[in-house]
């Protein structure tokens, strides 16, 4: 393990000692420094590995700093950054006390740097499996809700018996191929015992990426979840997902007879997710069913098992990271003592907190894919790659249903600027607040406008 | 020449448009000074233009419309047709507008009143010098909404603005007729020009030709009153007097005669046009005829007149005698004028009241107006010698001399409405001059010079008779001018044909003045006075004017207003836009539905998921192994 | 340099004003002055490109664009950054310059609450349109496209009446709905000139020489169409125009319906058509049908209206069917008089709801019912009033008469029967106008109503528009020779 | 190698899905839950163990082990989640938790 070994997993090294120093510093420091070295360890990390050279030699065994792991370790450390800058606020207001908070953030975070630089199965999984944890403690850690706390059972329990079904897959895999490399998911010598694995593997998946059937926990959790961690939760434990199978797909297409699952993952969380969403007046249950709809997007594109395809699902992983990042971020900025959940106390909050329901309303017209925001380019993307990949019935289906889907973001910006509003104000939003805020519209418009460069990047990432 | 005709239609054009803007800002001496100046300068130009006439010419003003090989210039066309209408109007309309200065005195919206009179002389002049159709159709336009709005001037009572849409969508629908034809021509020809047009009809089918004349006469029908078409007319009597005169009863409605004048050398020579034309031309000279002996309103009686006179200029249009259809037009003109802006004097005097039946002794009160009203009745019931007798009588033996079965029964259709065209005349002047006066009269300066006005009117219709002489008496002007239009020149009859003629229609004039007489002078008049508030029923379907109102209100008005109604309500909310938030609220529901899966329950979530697994390994399975 | 990006600048001016009014928001009277001040200079702007007679520019232009550029933005999928003007264009342009000075204008007093918000979202729209407009790269243009829609969005459900959020969803979805179908058919066309030429690209000249299949170039077309025609609104796709042109306030509807209304018109000639013309010559039928139909409907539907803009809205839909129409027919008069419609529309249509707006100023009224005898009481907005319902109604000699009768003149050539009936609609259309100009103007006061005349501000924004349309109608000869050479090379005569 | 992988597998299978049977069967009780949570698990492992016999290599033994580890986390952290619920409501009936839905 030479120095330049060292050197490029250093992402992971700054997480993983960043999580372990923010617990054990933690009783010791004051809580605005706690966060401080949680967001210096999550930055330096991110920037580190955007300036990295990516390699695909393993530093250590299991472990390399690919091209994928360098795309998305800078977006898993945004995402992490971002949501520690909001939840000092929130956690303040919400009086979740203590180190373990930012610490376990940072845990989910190492684990998400880690699973893209995985490179046998054995990694992958228990990275995939170490987000889950750090999430299952997230999800329940607002002890004052009680919604916290049914949502984190409700996530383990779920979450449990999907990490048995991608163990079993996994184990399935092994049995065929013989090895646990990340190749041997694509040797198809044993046709059935790897069909079944990858079958299993891909409900597993379904769980993670809440795609129709696997989805029902998603409301809830997001709901029970604080904001910023249902945020993190959205973005970066659904990017590693995808990551995961993109993984294990390499640049090959999934195997011919995973086709018509995929279609029917893809098309039932495209219809039901936005659908279901139509009339939701949570705002944080109807951000969950959307995320059931955007994670059907991706579905299509990787359905289509082209590279543009998985171009388009890292492309759109960035996006809807900055996508999410803001909506749940603005949720949170704009929470005082209780979160606003009912759409009804976002009513004229356009005017009392322009900033911040600006950003709202940014991520939310982003979300529905209108441009010239990043969620139009990423739609765009999805449905591009899904046309040149041949499935125009499902991207015909797909861009309809996100058709409707505007009508209940744009709810959401119906009552932040044409109601009276009904609610006190919001308190000020603090400066780390408006900061992460700024930053992910930032993205979400200069990703919109000039996506370009990122489109490049994503040309060679995929080997 | 070029700079003459741009002046006639410049000036009314300025002034209309002068005391439209501007109206208010200026003295009202000044204004109407200036709006009466326009029309006369008009006027001179018309007669300079005349004077120095020699051939027709065709002038580009400036373009208009141009698209590709479409081309609408303003551009004018002088021809004697033309031109004689072109003084005839302006000679009429100025002293109209002398006329309405007066009889509008009191009026405090002057400016509008005179911006719309101005307008409409522009447009009208426009009509008759455009030499293009869609210029033609732009003073075709143009006339009828200064007509919508004169009708409707006194806006503030509901008839009035009532009689004034009536009249423009009535004739919108003719004119709509006329666009297709336009339309159809251009697509055929690839031109506008009349002048171009009136020489290509051999070039078409004659069944193309038919199709077209019979959508220019509809065109025709609108704007002159003719059956079916004719229902405005009497209704635009809502409008001040000098208004009907000038417009409903002097120039605009004869517009219809003039257009199928104008493009008579086009479909002349399709007999079915042509007959059409007559048909048309003698049934609305019969109704008009019938339903003005019935009428009592003073207005009423002569727009129905209208009515029939301009029947007959169409039965002339149909007999192919444009010389004498465009005699009766021009001489018309002068005596319906005379006899609307008499009739203003007379309800002027009366504190208008319009019911002839409340009406006697003017004779004595109004001498001037008396006199002159005489005269212009002479001239509508063609009595011997008038110009009325002459123009009409032209037309009557040109349908004689066609010597085909339908004309000759025209011929004794025109025969029957020229008695009742006398009898209703002197009916008119006895009830309203005759017997002893019952009422104050409203005697004023402006009356004065209002009835002196009537002058010139009754000294032109009287004598317009020299405008076309007979042969017999030397020929007549008119005939030469327009010898050189086709259908100019007349069917030469013999002289003795022609003495016979006029002399059957001369005693059939003299024969309605008799009746007349009998009924209405003396005794009688107190009588009739005294039956005349329990009609019989021939009385009463003449007086609803053959009830056309009450058949279009139920045939059309009401269905319309009914069908507009149901496709807004229950097609167009109801059905389409009804389908689409139902559709809506169908999704939505849908959606509420899906959500109710996630029903809380963790077991539930399980189960579902592991169906789900269950179903994809089941596929996987029944894939793989088969 | 910046005279080679003056469409740039044309297009992102306002949006600048927008940015400018939102980062100040001292005032309102400032963001009034900022956006009237930018709105001027975007029309001086449009105005300037009129002198510009000869082909300048940098980057090689496709025939009849005498300005263009074409500037690499997303080489990953061959997108550029194209932007064209010619003869329509141009037309287009200086009518949304024209007509946005307008909205600016008639919102001047009636917008009270959120006034900077309220300018810099009309100045957003202003560029969102004119991309439209200017737009020859098809992602940049559909890009344009859904980005006008936001403003609009916020326009109505903000500062609208009645039903505004109900009308504002709706007016989005609507459109929404229909453009995304637009996109997919966009990615289609692009991946199938890729595979056949090899190079990758959005442009329209490059797109247009594509060799389609003609079935799927019917599912192509009609994803174009769905489109365009719900934004037009063809029959029976326009429930959404009623209710958002009724709810918006006075400036959205203007601009609604002046502006809004024709990219669909737009989109039509410059995208729909050239790029399948085999698939448009196979719905021509339809989009007959739907024209023809729309006329008489909406005009009859108009005359059943209670709500005066209501009854405007309809009657925009009577008079975009004539502007189908000439699409329709691809004829070059025909095509000459939509586009030129397409503008005369555009002022006469904007008169009418700014007329009403004033109207609805002071009685806060839209009910027909509650007006009569206004005539008497204001006759100089009455003076106005009559005027643009005549142009509304055809009448000769103002604008509306010269393009409905080019179009009607045009498809008569070669769809007599379509045109003909067609024609009845001219019959219709006075119905409704002068039942309007009836109930309101004329007749006796049935409310009494405090009513006082026109102001300077309201004079002077009539005055200007009754000069627009009295010019196009006069003298539409400038403007038909402007767009003559670009519609000789669609309809591909010369 | 006396017994063939997939009799292996078959095993796991019918272990896998008993496991799934009694999480979902006894629906609601959490501790029925993590039971069968576990034994699903342990048919994972018991696949990597065979298969690891059957290829010769030692990846899946490993597997297994962390596996274990993983389930440990896994049910202690269910454990403690467990009672901290059940101080609130009394019960380990996991759907009596459901004030979320919809």
């Amino acid at each position: 393990m030479s120095v330049a070994d060292v050197l490029s997993v250093m992402p992971l090294i700054l997480t993983g000692v960043g999580a372990l120093l923010v617990l054990l510093l933690g009783p010791f420091l004051q809580r605005g420094l706690v966060y401080c070295l949680a967001v210096a360890a999550g930055t330096a990390a991110g920037v580190w590995g955007a300036l990295y050279p990516a390699s695909y030699t393993p530093a250590i065994p299991g472990i390399s700093f690919s091209p994928l792991a360098r795309y998305l370790v800078p977006i898993f450390c945004i995402a992490g950054v971002l949501t520690l800058l909001y939840s000092h606020g929130y956690n303040d207001r919400h009086r979740i006390e203590g180190e373990e908070y930012p610490a376990t953030v940072l845990f989910g975070l190492f684990a998400m740097c880690v699973l893209p630089c995985a490179t046998n199965l054995l990694t992958l999984f228990l990275a995939l499996e170490s987000i889950a944890f750090a999430f299952y403690i997230l999800v329940a850690i607002d002890l004052n809700r009680a919604e916290s706390g049914e949502a984190g059972l409700k996530y383990l329990l779920f979450g449990a018996v999907a990490a048995a079904f991608t163990a079993f897959g996994i184990s399935l895999i092994f049995a065929g191929s013989g090895s646990l490399e990340l190749s041997a998911a694509l040797d198809f010598r044993n046709r059935a015992i790897m069909s079944a694995g990858w079958g299993m593997i891909l409900i597993g998946i379904a769980f993670k990426l809440s795609l129709v059937p696997g989805h029902l926990w998603t409301p809830d959790v997001y709901q029970g979840a604080p904001a910023p961690v249902a945020g993190f939760l959205s973005t970066g434990s659904k990017v590693a997902a995808a990551a995961f199978l993109l993984l294990l797909l390499g640049v090959a297409a999934p195997a011919r007879e995973l086709h018509v699952p995929l279609f029917a993952l893809s098309l039932l969380s495209m219809v039901l997710g936005n659908l279901a969403a139509l009339r939701q007046n949570n705002i944080k249950r109807m951000l969950a069913y959307s995320s059931i709809a955007h994670m059907g997007y991706l579905t299509l594109a990787l359905l289509t098992g082209t590279r543009d395809g998985y171009a388009a699902v890292l492309l759109y992983g960035a996006i809807y990271t900055a996508m999410n990042l803001a909506a749940f971020g603005a949720i949170a900025a704009l929470s005082g003592d209780e979160e606003r959940a009912r759409m009804e106390e976002y009513s004229g909050v356009g005017y009392s907190a322009p900033f911040r329901a600006g950003v709202l309303a940014l991520a939310m017209i982003a979300l529905a894919g209108i441009p010239p925001t990043a969620g139009f380019m990423g739609k765009f993307f999805i449905f591009y790659s899904a046309v040149k990949g041949g499935e125009i019935a499902l991207a015909i289906i797909g861009i309809i249903s996100a058709a409707i889907s505007a009508y209940f973001y744009l709810r959401v910006v119906v009552h932040l600027y044409m109601r009276p509003a009904e609610t006190t104000p919001p308190q000020p939003a603090s400066p780390a607040e408006s900061a992460a805020l700024f930053l992910s519209a930032a993205a979400i418009v200069v990703i919109g406008v000039f996506p370009n460069a990122l489109l490049h990047y994503l040309g060679t990432v995929l080997r | 020449m070029k700079l003459y005709l741009a002046i006639m239609l410049l000036l009314p054009l300025a002034g209309g448009l002068t005391s439209a803007l501007a109206g208010r800002l200026l003295p009202r001496r000044l204004l109407e000074f200036l709006i009466c100046a326009t029309v006369w300068g008009g006027f001179v130009c018309a007669a300079l233009a005349a004077a120095s006439y020699t051939a027709p010419l065709t002038v580009n003003l400036a373009p208009w419309i141009t698209a590709f090989d479409l081309g609408a210039p303003l551009s004018l066309y002088l021809d004697p047709l033309s031109l004689s209408l072109a003084v005839m109007v302006t000679f009429v309309c100025g002293l109209i507008h002398i006329y309405s200065v007066f009889y509008m005195a009191e009026e405090g919206d002057y400016p509008r009143f005179f911006a719309l009179l101005n307008l409409f002389v522009f447009a009208m002049l426009t009509l008759l010098l455009a030499e293009n159709l869609p210029l033609l159709y732009l003073g075709w336009e143009g006339v009828g909404f200064c007509s919508y709005l004169l009708i409707g001037f006194w806006y503030q009572d509901k008839a009035n603005a009532d009689a004034g849409r009536k009249a423009f969508i009535t004739t919108r629908i003719g004119d709509t007729a006329l666009v297709i034809g336009i339309a159809w021509l251009f697509q055929l020809f690839g031109t506008f020009s009349m002048v171009q047009l009136n020489g290509m009809a051999f070039l078409i089918p004659g069944g193309v030709v038919t199709a077209i004349g019979v959508l220019f006469l509809i065109g025709a029908m609108g704007k002159s009153a003719q059956v079916p078409l004719q229902v405005w007319l009497p209704d635009a009597m809502a409008g001040p007097t000098p208004v009907s005169a000038m417009i409903h009863a002097a120039t605009m409605v004869t517009a219809g005669v003039y257009l199928l004048a104008r493009m008579f050398p086009f479909f002349g020579g399709s007999a079915v046009v042509t007959s059409a034309i007559a048909v048309t031309g003698g049934i609305t000279a019969f109704y008009g005829a019938s339903c003005a002996v019935a009428q009592r309103d003073l207005k009423r009686v002569l727009a129905f007149s209208t009515i029939s006179q301009i029947g007959y200029m169409m039965l002339g249009v149909g007999a192919g005698a444009i010389t004498a259809a465009t005699f009766h037009l021009l001489v018309h003109a002068f005596f319906k004028a005379l006899l609307f802006l008499g009739a203003g004097c007379v309800i002027t005097a009366m504190h208008h009241e319009q019911d002839i039946f409340k009406m006697g002794g003017l004779r004595r009160s109004l001498p001037v107006t008396f006199w002159c009203f005489l005269a212009g009745s002479a001239c509508l019931a063609g009595i011997p010698l008038t110009g009325g007798f002459f123009s009409k009588d032209s037309i009557i033996g040109a349908l004689w001399l066609k010597g085909v079965p339908l004309y000759q029964a025209l011929y004794v259709l025109a025969l029957i409405t020229a008695l009742l065209t006398s009898f209703y005349s002197f009916r008119l002047v006895y009830l309203v001059f005759g017997g002893e006066t019952n009422a104050h009269i409203h005697g004023s300066r402006e009356l004065k010079v209002m009835e002196l006005v009537l002058v010139p009117l009754a000294l032109l219709g009287l004598c317009g008779g020299v405008l076309d002489l007979p042969g017999y008496l030397g020929g007549g002007f008119l005939g030469h001018f327009f010898a050189n239009l086709a259908g100019g020149k007349a069917a030469e009859a013999p002289q003795a044909t022609e003495i016979v003629l006029q002399a059957i229609a001369g005693a059939l004039a003299l024969a309605g003045l008799a009746a007349a007489h009998v009924a209405f002078s003396g005794k009688a008049r107190a009588k009739r006075i005294a039956e005349a508030d329990n009609p019989s029923a021939l009385t009463s379907f003449l007086f609803h004017a053959w009830h056309f109102d009450d058949l279009y209100r139920l045939l059309f008005i009401r269905p319309y207003a009914a069908l507009s109604g149901f496709l807004w309500q229950r097609m167009d909310e109801g059905v389409i836009d009804d389908s689409l938030d139902r559709l809506a609220q169908g999704v939505g529901a849908t959606g509420t539905w899906f959500g109710r899966w996630t029903a809380g329950r963790i077991s539930l979530y399980i189960v579902s998921f592991a169906a789900g697994g269950a179903a994809i390994l089941g596929y996987l399975a029944w894939v793989t192994l088969s | 340099m910046i005279s080679h990006h003056l469409l740039t600048l044309l297009v992102f001016l306002p949006s600048l004003g927008a940015l400018l009014i939102l980062a100040v928001r001292k005032s309102d009277a400032l963001a009034r002055l900022v956006a009237l001040g930018f709105a001027v200079a975007e029309l001086v702007l449009s105005g300037y490109f009129f002198t510009l007679d000869t082909v300048h520019t940098l980057y090689p232009a496709p025939a009849g664009f005498f300005q263009y550029e074409n500037v690499h933005w997303i080489d990953f999928f061959g997108i550029r950054y194209t932007l064209g003007m010619d003869g329509i264009s141009l037309l287009m342009v200086a009518l949304t310059a024209f007509i946005t000075v307008i909205g600016v204008g008639v919102s001047w007093q009636g917008i009270k609450e959120r006034v900077p918000l309220h300018f810099a979202l009309l100045l957003l729209m202003e560029s969102g349109i004119l991309g439209v407009f200017l737009a020859l790269d098809l992602f940049l243009f559909y890009l344009f496209w859904e980005v006008m829609l936001i403003p609009m969005f916020f326009l109505i459900g903000i500062w609208g009446h009645g039903r505004r959020i109900y009308s504002a969803v709706k007016f989005f979805l609507y459109t929404f709905l229909g453009s995304l179908l637009m996109l997919v058919a966009i990615i289609t066309i692009f991946l199938m000139h890729g595979a056949q030429s090899g190079t990758y690209s959005f442009a329209l000249v490059d797109l247009i020489g594509t060799k389609v299949p003609y079935d799927v170039g019917l599912w192509l077309f009609a994803a174009f169409l769905l489109a365009f025609a719900i934004k037009f609104p063809l029959f029976p796709l326009h429930t959404w125009l009623p209710d958002a042109h009724t709810d918006a306030p006075t400036a959205g509807s203007v601009i609604l319906a002046s502006l809004l209304l024709k990219t669909g018109a737009y989109g039509l000639v410059r995208f729909g058509y050239p790029l399948f013309p085999d698939a448009a010559r196979a719905f021509t039928p339809l989009i007959y049908a739907a024209a023809v139909f729309g006329i008489s409907y909406g005009a009859w539907i108009a005359f059943a209206q209670k709500d005066m803009k209501r009854l405007v809205a309809y009657s925009s839909v009577s008079h975009m069917g004539f502007v189908a129409l000439g699409i329709a027919a691809w004829s070059p008069i025909a095509l000459s008089g939509a586009i030129l419609q397409m503008v005369n529309h555009g002022v006469t249509t904007g008169a009418l709801f700014a007329l009403v707006g004033m109207l609805d100023e002071r009685t806060h009224s839209r009910e027909i019912d509650t007006y009569g005898g206004v005539w008497g009481k204001v006759p100089a907005l009455s003076f106005f009033f009559l005027l643009f319902c005549m142009a509304s109604a055809g009448l000769p000699g103002l604008n509306n008469f010269v393009g409905e009768f080019l179009v009607l003149i045009g498809t008569f050539k070669v769809a007599p029967l379509p045109a003909g009936f067609a024609f009845l609609g001219m019959v219709l259309t006075l119905v409704y106008t002068v039942r309007l100009v009836q109930e309101i103007l004329f007749g006796k006061e049935r409310k009494p109503l405090v009513m006082h005349d026109l102001s300077l501000r309201e004079g002077g924004i009539l005055a200007v528009l009754a000069v627009g349309a009295v010019y196009l109608g006069v003298s539409p000869s400038p403007l038909l020779e402007l767009v003559k050479g670009p519609v000789a090379l669609l309809v591909g005569v010369k | 190698m006396s017994i063939p992988l997939e009799h292996v597998i078959i095993l796991a299978s019918l272990l896998f899905a008993m496991g799934l049977g009694c999480t979902v069967a006894w629906r609601s009780n959490v501790i029925m839950m993590l039971i069968g949570i576990e034994i699903m698990l342990n048919a994972v492992m018991l696949v990597f163990v065979g298969a690891s016999a059957r290829w010769g290599v030692a990846d899946g033994q490993l597997f297994a082990l962390l596996i274990m580890a993983l389930t440990s986390a896994e049910v202690s952290l269910a454990l403690a989640m467990v009672v901290y619920l059940h101080r609130r409501k009394k019960t380990v009936n996991t759907d009596v938790f459901d004030s979320m839905k919809g």
